[in-house]
């Protein structure tokens, strides 16, 4: 009982906080080019809008299960990352998994739903999905092996124990190594779909990519997904590097933080092309993170 | 029983049977006679193996000392005296069981194919020098004429080019003969063993130089052997059979043999025989790989192992030289099975060309079948009896922590692989065999196959069982590498 | 079924503005205003650039104009648009994409045109191949008058549009889809046997509600 | 007459799993020659890997029954399988030997069978092969002239040299097996032009004993090859270069794998890329990593059965193997489609399937190891993965039709279909129970291996000392969410309807037609030539080696086949000539030299 209102409770905080964050990232994005822009509340009211279609178009069963694939992907995956420590609440089932685990949850929604995009026979939204797993395949790396280096000096891969050992802000990861989340920031961006990796929904270049044929309630779905795989990416770096949080408010606060980051990197970079974004993984975030194993392992 | 004891029957029987081909052509005998011979021989053989086990045979049919027939039967003499006249068995009865052509039925195969028994048999029996010779020059004469048998151009050309190379060797071999006869006054094989050593070095040399190129070309041993794959190419399948199975072991047989007795000390004889036979090996399986014709591809194959018998025999060790004996018992198993199998796609395809042969297993499977049989064993590879005699070879290098023979064997051995496998894939490749191969010819009777599908079992048994043969082969590595029990069986004294 | 006594199209818009404006979300329950307030405040565009009214399209979406504040923001691709804006004259080829497109929208749809073009052929009136009257051929819900309609004029429209939306009122696509058999002639007449495939409109006559 | 024989053959099909039931604690002992025995004992290395055998070749077994009885592939079959058992049961190397090669040449045999071998795929393969094997013979015959014994037993007192000498040409002998690079090159040929249900059997049981020899080697040199030189960071010395190799395998398989345009060829190279991470974990040589490998070779046995059984079943019904000619199969083999999709999340290592599990433990064995670039190219290698994984499913069974074939056709029939269900059910349930496989199955292998098992708290968890998860939690919150997910949203109110036709794509206000390249499956993987690291690999091939090292061999053959042309003249000069020269110096050395 307690897991369930446990995990109804993250579901809903996710959500929550996912909208707003992503309200204040059109925003801060309007204001930074001179406009108004829209309310913050306005991912709730697209999201809304989609989820009250009135009618939704499908290209057969694997087309309809994808979404569902991927919001049950975005809801498994956040109910393995601890929101809170030393916390009874807010916890999910994350005691049953490890960083690994949630590094694998993160792809297994986006790939259910790709069988959805392909069996669109759309060519569009397979080109989009190639992008993606493309993409992935240049971030995972550099983006595993910083969460490989706090593995190793931790020494497990349980998040918990990773959280505990972050004991006042002397002892966050991002002090202790920092190496390590700067392998991690731009990968980081990559996987959270946003500028300048975002290529894989451009628009123009392949026609919203995967979500193509998407459109109705199921296109609800992906968005709502989506805003809650945000706020679960976040909470999981701030767990990571960031010490984690005691309540929600410092969650909120730690996790707005990193978005506040992240939100303005994006904004200053333009678009890249996929293999100019696997290209620049394998270089800079990977070379950076070879150049840390050595420090971590060699010289350490 | 001291009558059938005697050696000199695996000389005597089939000269008298062959001498007497006019009585048997009466009264229509000839093909049982054919087999009937070997196989009283290859009775008697076997029967002799308790008995020899105990102490060699002798026999002596002294003329005028010391000139003189010796023979010597033991054990390593015996093995192959039996291996002899399986071989010849087999092979008259492939000969009298399948649809044979005219030319290899009738007296004149009947005379020829007994004879080479006899060379062989006496090449491997025989105590003495000058019987050597004229052992030599039986078995080549029949194998000069057998080669020769069809009488059609490619036919022809193998005998004359055999009967000239044949000649050559047999020239040098008597060369020898004569200097050791001269230095020493002795014929008899342990008589000139004992003396040798008095020998002026210099002659040592010239007489071993003469011995091991006239042995050498009629062993096929490598700068000496380009003629073999002309002279294989031209006779038939069948008499091939005979000339890589029977004729070549005799003569390897004698040179290892010449080689134990006549020097004392194996070292020098070693770096000669090893190094002949790496060059035997790898030259001639490197050349076997563009071969296009299945004859000539089995003449550079046997080429091969031959080199492969001479590395390990002339490496001296008990261990290599047990393998050694025990390959050369697979060997003519697994070639006498190839040839014949050749024989029966010739017979069916009407060529022995890789282009024709293309998908010649829908045609005729059970040969194609037994072709693939024969390539494993060739290859050594298990479980056919091949892979033990080749395992036992190599296992005695490693016992004396000689790596480049292993590396060489098994490098040749992939070479082997390269071109068997091509012939296997050919002959499997799914396409329709050539128009000629189906209608013109009658299938094959099936006791045709009686003689292949023995050999192919045997080698299976072999493989499976290899300790059936393992007393008789170590004892006649033992008989022929110990020098001082011959020369004391032989002259009764020790030296 | 469609009468022909009746006014067409965007002749019937004064009339039905008029109507509605006395009895402001009559007849609409709580969840009804709650969905209409929210899919007004959201409208995704699928701008169909056919004429030279495309221009003004873009400026929208710019810092000046900034469409974004109403929630108005452009879609890739017609699944995910609830705004078709066609932009301008049509031509009988341009026509054919329109309606395909328009079909392929997910319902609430609707459908703003652009200048006068799209209302009578404008100065392109007599070409042959010029579509004359637009909303025969698909529902127009909004039409945006001149030549061409400045981005404030579309601001406007647009807001018109959304005020509609809040209110409930029965969008193009309802009369789309009542009518389909009379639109669908007024198209076979333009396009003789080239018509845009049957599937993307044929379920609305199986029933389905 | 039929009948019985394929009664027989499915029989015959059983024995690994009667041998494994059956054998005990039993030893069986042939005598050779020369007091040499072959030596046949079952013990938990060999017993896991028979237990593959056992699970893999009825299931192989039953599709090949199907039809008219192919007596020749019966009794190959049945060889292929009597090598194999010897191979895993023998307790020395002789038996070793002699099951290997039973198991390569009646493999040989069995390929050529096919109407799709070619000369170069059919020599590629039993050279490659045979290669391997006399590696197997010359490093037993080291082994042998080491130790004066042929048992399988830790070589502990040899020198230095010897011990190497041991490691290297069996370990070349194994990772020819395996497939590594650049020795890999007959697995594409070899898998892509067995018969197709043949290919199952070579992918999934023959590999595998190449991995039966490289987990031996740990065998032979105690402390997971530490023994050997000693260790570095944490992990043994000698197994950092054998994790390299195991390692850039993976990564350069994935990348050929990607831009395959044949399934069974792309097949062959994820299979490549797959056994590349076991060779990497058993570099590691540590318990979780070994863990992990042999697991990873269970999951890797049942995937890869599955899979090419599946698209077996495939090209029986559609006579199509290319992506480019498949698609939009989902509707008409909805069977073959999931099994393929159980598949590749197999494949992939994707949670809930048992294929995490195993990627799990090898990942956390090179951190434990902290051998992180390797850990950083495996990562690189199975997010690669992800994209052929997508290309597997998505070329034949979504999209568009892409042939007459693909348009009509229908379910593979039930003999195909039944190995199916049973390779999915135990890929779902190994993926629920990942502590039941660590406990039943790899544990024991690792303390025979000399290694600490791993053990588990319960059936459903997977524990490591650096934390687990629970595989039936996992299954239970994504089924329960994917079952509200559903609920939820047929509950809300709306309509839903199915589009009329696969043409009615937004595609530009354009009307797609049947002429529209609309299947993406063909090109899919092109664009990642512009990235320059994947650009660079799938420039180069090691066919132009292999094609170089033929030519030379052939031309070296025509030049020695050359001096055999010659006439009877020539030869009695060169006799006299030999003669002559070698007497001279004879004399001119007075003796022989």
């Amino acid at each position: 009982m307690h897991v369930l209102l446990d995990s109804l409770a993250m579901i809903a905080l996710c959500y929550v906080m996912g909208f707003l964050f992503q309200g204040f990232y059109r925003q801060f994005n309007a204001r930074l080019q001179r406009r108004w822009g829209p309310s913050i509340w306005q991912n709730l009211y697209d999201n809304m809008k989609f989820l009250l279609k009135s009618e939704t178009l499908i290209h057969g069963p694997m087309f309809f299960f994808g979404p569902m694939i991927i919001a049950a992907g975005a809801i498994t995956t956040l109910l393995f990352v601890p929101f809170l420590k030393d916390s009874d609440w807010l916890q999910g089932v994350s005691t049953h998994g490890n960083l690994i685990l949630i590094i694998y949850l993160l792809v297994v929604g986006p790939l259910g739903n790709a069988l959805a995009v392909g069996s669109s026979g759309n060519p569009f939204g397979v080109m989009g999905v190639t992008r993606g797993l493309t993409r992935l395949m240049g971030l995972e790396v550099p983006f595993f092996l910083g969460l490989a280096l706090v593995m190793l000096q931790h020494e497990t891969t349980s998040v918990h124990a990773i959280m505990a050992a972050q004991d006042g802000i002397a002892h966050w990861n991002l002090i202790t190594n920092p190496i390590a989340f700067a392998v991690i920031l731009l990968p980081f961006i990559a996987s959270q779909n946003a500028s300048p990796f975002d290529v894989v929904g451009a628009p123009v270049e392949v026609y919203a990519g995967p979500r193509v044929e998407f459109g109705g309630r199921l296109l609800g779905v992906l968005m709502t997904q989506n805003m809650m795989m945000t706020i679960a990416k976040l909470v999981l770096v701030v767990d990571l590097f960031l010490g984690g949080a005691s309540n929600v408010l410092e969650l909120i606060a730690k996790a707005f933080a990193l978005f506040l980051l992240t939100t303005a990197i994006s904004a200053a970079f333009p678009r890249l092309k996929t293999e100019q974004t696997v290209d620049f993984f394998w270089k800079v975030p990977l070379g950076l993170a070879v150049l840390g194993v050595v420090l971590n392992v060699w010289l350490i | 029983m001291e009558f059938s004891a005697s050696p000199v029957w695996f000389i005597a029987l089939p000269l008298l049977a062959a001498f007497s081909a006019p009585l048997w052509t009466r009264w229509h005998l000839l093909d049982h006679l054919l087999f009937g011979v070997p196989l009283v021989l290859l009775i008697l053989a076997l029967g002799l193996f308790p008995t020899v086990h105990e102490a060699p045979l002798l026999e002596t049919i002294v003329i005028a000392p010391p000139l003189g027939i010796h023979l010597h039967l033991d054990s390593a003499s015996l093995l192959l005296v039996t291996l002899f006249c399986f071989a010849v068995t087999l092979v008259a009865a492939f000969l009298w069981l399948g649809a044979t052509d005219s030319h290899l039925r009738g007296r004149r195969p009947f005379v020829l194919i007994l004879l080479l028994l006899v060379g062989g048999n006496g090449l491997v029996l025989t105590g003495d020098l000058f019987n050597l010779y004229v052992f030599l020059e039986i078995a080549g004469v029949s194998a000069y004429v057998l080669s020769a048998l069809r009488d059609d151009r490619p036919a022809l050309e193998a005998g004359l080019k055999y009967l000239i190379i044949g000649s050559v060797a047999a020239l040098f071999f008597l060369l020898a003969v004569v200097l050791v006869y001269l230095q020493t006054g002795q014929l008899n094989l342990a008589a000139v063993a004992r003396e040798f050593a008095a020998i002026p070095p210099a002659m040592q040399g010239l007489i071993a130089l003469l011995m091991l190129i006239g042995l050498g070309i009629k062993s096929e041993l490598f700068p000496f052997n380009f003629w073999v794959p002309d002279v294989y190419r031209g006779s038939d399948p069948a008499v091939t059979a005979l000339f890589s199975g029977l004729l070549v072991k005799a003569f390897l047989f004698v040179l290892v043999h010449l080689a134990v007795l006549i020097w004392a000390d194996p070292a020098v004889a070693r770096v000669w025989l090893m190094t002949l036979g790496a060059l035997t090996l790898i030259v001639a399986e490197l050349a076997a790989l563009r071969q296009d014709d299945m004859r000539r591809m089995l003449a550079y194959s046997s080429l091969g192992q031959i080199g492969l018998i001479m590395l390990a025999l002339g490496f001296f060790s008990e261990t290599t030289t047990a393998g050694a004996f025990f390959h050369m018992i697979n060997h003519t198993l697994v070639k006498l099975l190839l040839f014949l199998v050749a024989a029966l796609l010739l017979r069916r395809c009407l060529s022995l060309r890789l282009e024709d042969l293309a998908g010649a297993a829908r045609v005729s499977p059970l040969a194609a079948g037994l072709f693939v049989v024969g390539a494993l064993g060739v290859l050594g590879l298990p479980p056919f009896g091949g892979f033990m005699s080749k395992l036992w070879m190599l296992q005695g290098f490693a016992e004396a922590q000689r790596i480049w023979p292993i590396a060489l064997i098994l490098f040749a051995a992939l070479i082997e692989a390269g071109y068997y496998f091509r012939w296997i894939r050919v002959l499997y490749a799914p396409v329709a065999p050539a128009a000629s191969a189906d209608t013109k010819t009658t299938p094959e009777p099936w006791a045709a196959y009686a003689p292949l599908l023995l050999i192919a079992g045997l080698m299976l048994l072999l493989g499976v069982a290899p300790f059936l043969l393992e007393t008789s082969v170590v004892e006649a590595a033992h008989a022929l590498l110990d020098r001082d029990l011959t020369l004391q069986s032989v002259l009764g004294v020790a030296q | 079924m469609y009468h022909k006594s009746d006014c067409e199209g965007f002749q019937c818009e004064q009339r039905m503005l008029e109507a509605n404006l006395g009895q402001d979300d009559a007849g609409l329950g709580v969840v009804e205003r709650l969905i209409g307030w929210l899919r007004q405040r959201s409208l995704f565009v699928l701008a169909y650039g056919t004429g030279c009214g495309a221009i003004e399209m873009r400026p929208l979406m710019t810092s000046r104009f900034d469409a974004e504040r109403f929630g108005i923001i452009g879609a890739a691709t017609p699944r995910q648009a609830d705004v078709l804006v066609i932009s301008g004259y049509l031509a009988v080829k341009t026509l054919k994409r329109v309606i395909r497109s328009y079909e392929q929208m997910q319902e609430p749809k609707y459908v703003i045109a652009l200048g006068s073009c799209t209302i009578n052929g404008g100065m392109y009136w007599d070409s042959y191949n010029t579509i004359k009257c637009l909303d025969h051929y698909i529902p127009v819900d909004m039409y945006i008058n001149g030549c061409m309609p400045r981005p404030e004029a579309l601001i406007e429209g647009f807001t018109a549009l959304q005020e509609r939306i809040r209110r409930g009122e029965p969008g193009g696509y309802q009369r789309y889809r009542d009518n389909i058999d009379w639109y669908k002639a007024n198209q076979r007449r333009v396009f003789g046997d080239n018509m845009p495939p049957a599937y993307t409109y044929d379920w609305y006559s199986e029933g389905a509600t | 007459m039929n009948l019985i024989l394929k009664l027989l053959f499915l029989a015959v099909s059983l024995t690994p799993a009667l041998t494994l039931l059956t054998w005990g604690d039993g030893t069986l002992a042939w005598p050779l020659f020369g007091g040499f025995e072959l030596l046949f004992e079952l013990g938990p290395l060999s017993a896991f890997f028979l237990l593959l055998l056992a699970l893999g070749t009825p299931l192989v077994a039953l599709p090949m029954a199907r039809g008219t009885p192919d007596r020749a592939a019966y009794g190959l079959f049945a060889l292929l399988l009597l090598g194999m058992q010897m191979l895993l049961l023998a307790g020395d190397f002789l038996g070793l030997f002699i099951g290997w090669e039973v198991m390569t040449w009646s493999s040989y045999l069995l390929l050529i069978r096919s109407t799709r071998t070619t000369l170069e795929g059919a020599q590629t393969y039993i050279l490659f092969n045979l290669a391997s094997a006399f590696l197997l013979l010359a490093g037993m015959l080291v082994f042998y002239s080491l130790t004066g014994d042929f048992r399988i037993a830790p070589l502990t007192e040899a020198s230095a040299a010897g011990r190497w000498a041991v490691f290297i040409l069996l370990g070349l002998a194994f990772l020819i097996k395996v497939g590594a690079l650049p020795l890999h090159r007959w697995i594409p040929l070899g898998y892509d032009q067995a018969p197709d249900l043949f290919s199952a059997v070579l992918a999934g049981l023959i590999s595998k004993m190449g991995l039966y020899g490289l987990l031996l080697l740990p065998t032979l040199f105690p402390d997971a090859l530490a023994g050997l030189s000693g260790r570095l960071l944490n992990g043994p010395a000698a197994g950092y270069g054998l994790a390299w190799i195991g390692a850039i395998t993976a990564v350069v398989a994935t990348f050929k794998a990607i831009s395959q345009q044949d399934i069974k060829r792309l097949l062959a190279y994820s299979s490549i890329a797959q056994l590349g991470y076991v060779v990497t974990a058993i570099g590691v040589g540590s318990s979780l990593a070994v863990g992990g490998a042999i697991f990873q070779t269970l999951v890797h046995t049942l995937v890869k059965l599955l899979l090419f059984i599946t698209f077996a079943g495939i090209v029986l019904q559609t006579g199509q193997r290319r992506f480019n000619d498949l698609g939009h199969l989902i509707d008409r083999m909805p069977m073959a489609f999931f099994a393929v999709l159980i598949g590749i999340i197999g494949l992939a290592g994707m949670p809930p399937l048992p294929g995490f599990a195993a990627k799990y433990l090898m990942f956390v064995g090179l951190i434990d190891a902290r051998w992180l670039l390797l850990l950083a190219a495996m990562m690189l290698s199975s997010t690669a993965a992800f994209i052929y994984c997508y290309r597997l499913i998505y070329g034949p069974f979504l999209g568009h039709a892409n042939s007459p074939e693909a348009r009509t056709a229908t379910e593979a029939p039930w003999s195909y279909l039944v190995p199916q269900v049973v390779l999915m059910g135990l890929l779902v349930l190994l993926g629920i129970f990942p502590g039941f496989a660590i406990e039943v199955i790899v544990d024991p292998v690792l303390m025979t291996l000399g290694l600490t098992p791993i053990g588990a708290p319960s059936w459903g968890e997977l524990a490591t000392p650096y934390g687990g998860y629970d595989g039936v939690v996992l299954m239970t919150v994504f089924g329960g969410a994917f079952v509200i997910v559903t609920a939820l949203f047929w509950l809300a109110r709306g309509q839903m309807r199915r589009a009329g036709s696969p043409y009615d794509l937004s595609f530009a206000g354009e009307v797609p037609t049947a002429d529209t390249p609309l299947h993406y499956g063909a090109g899919m993987g092109r664009e990642l030539r512009r990235i320059p690291l994947i650009g660079w690999i799938l420039a180069h091939t090691t066919a132009g080696v292999q094609a170089g090292l033929t030519r030379q061999t052939l031309a070296a053959a025509g030049l020695l086949g050359g001096l055999y042309r010659r006439d009877p003249q020539t030869w009695t000069l060169l006799a006299v000539l030999v003669l002559v020269v070698a007497s001279t110096l004879l004399a001119l050395n007075g003796g022989w030299f």
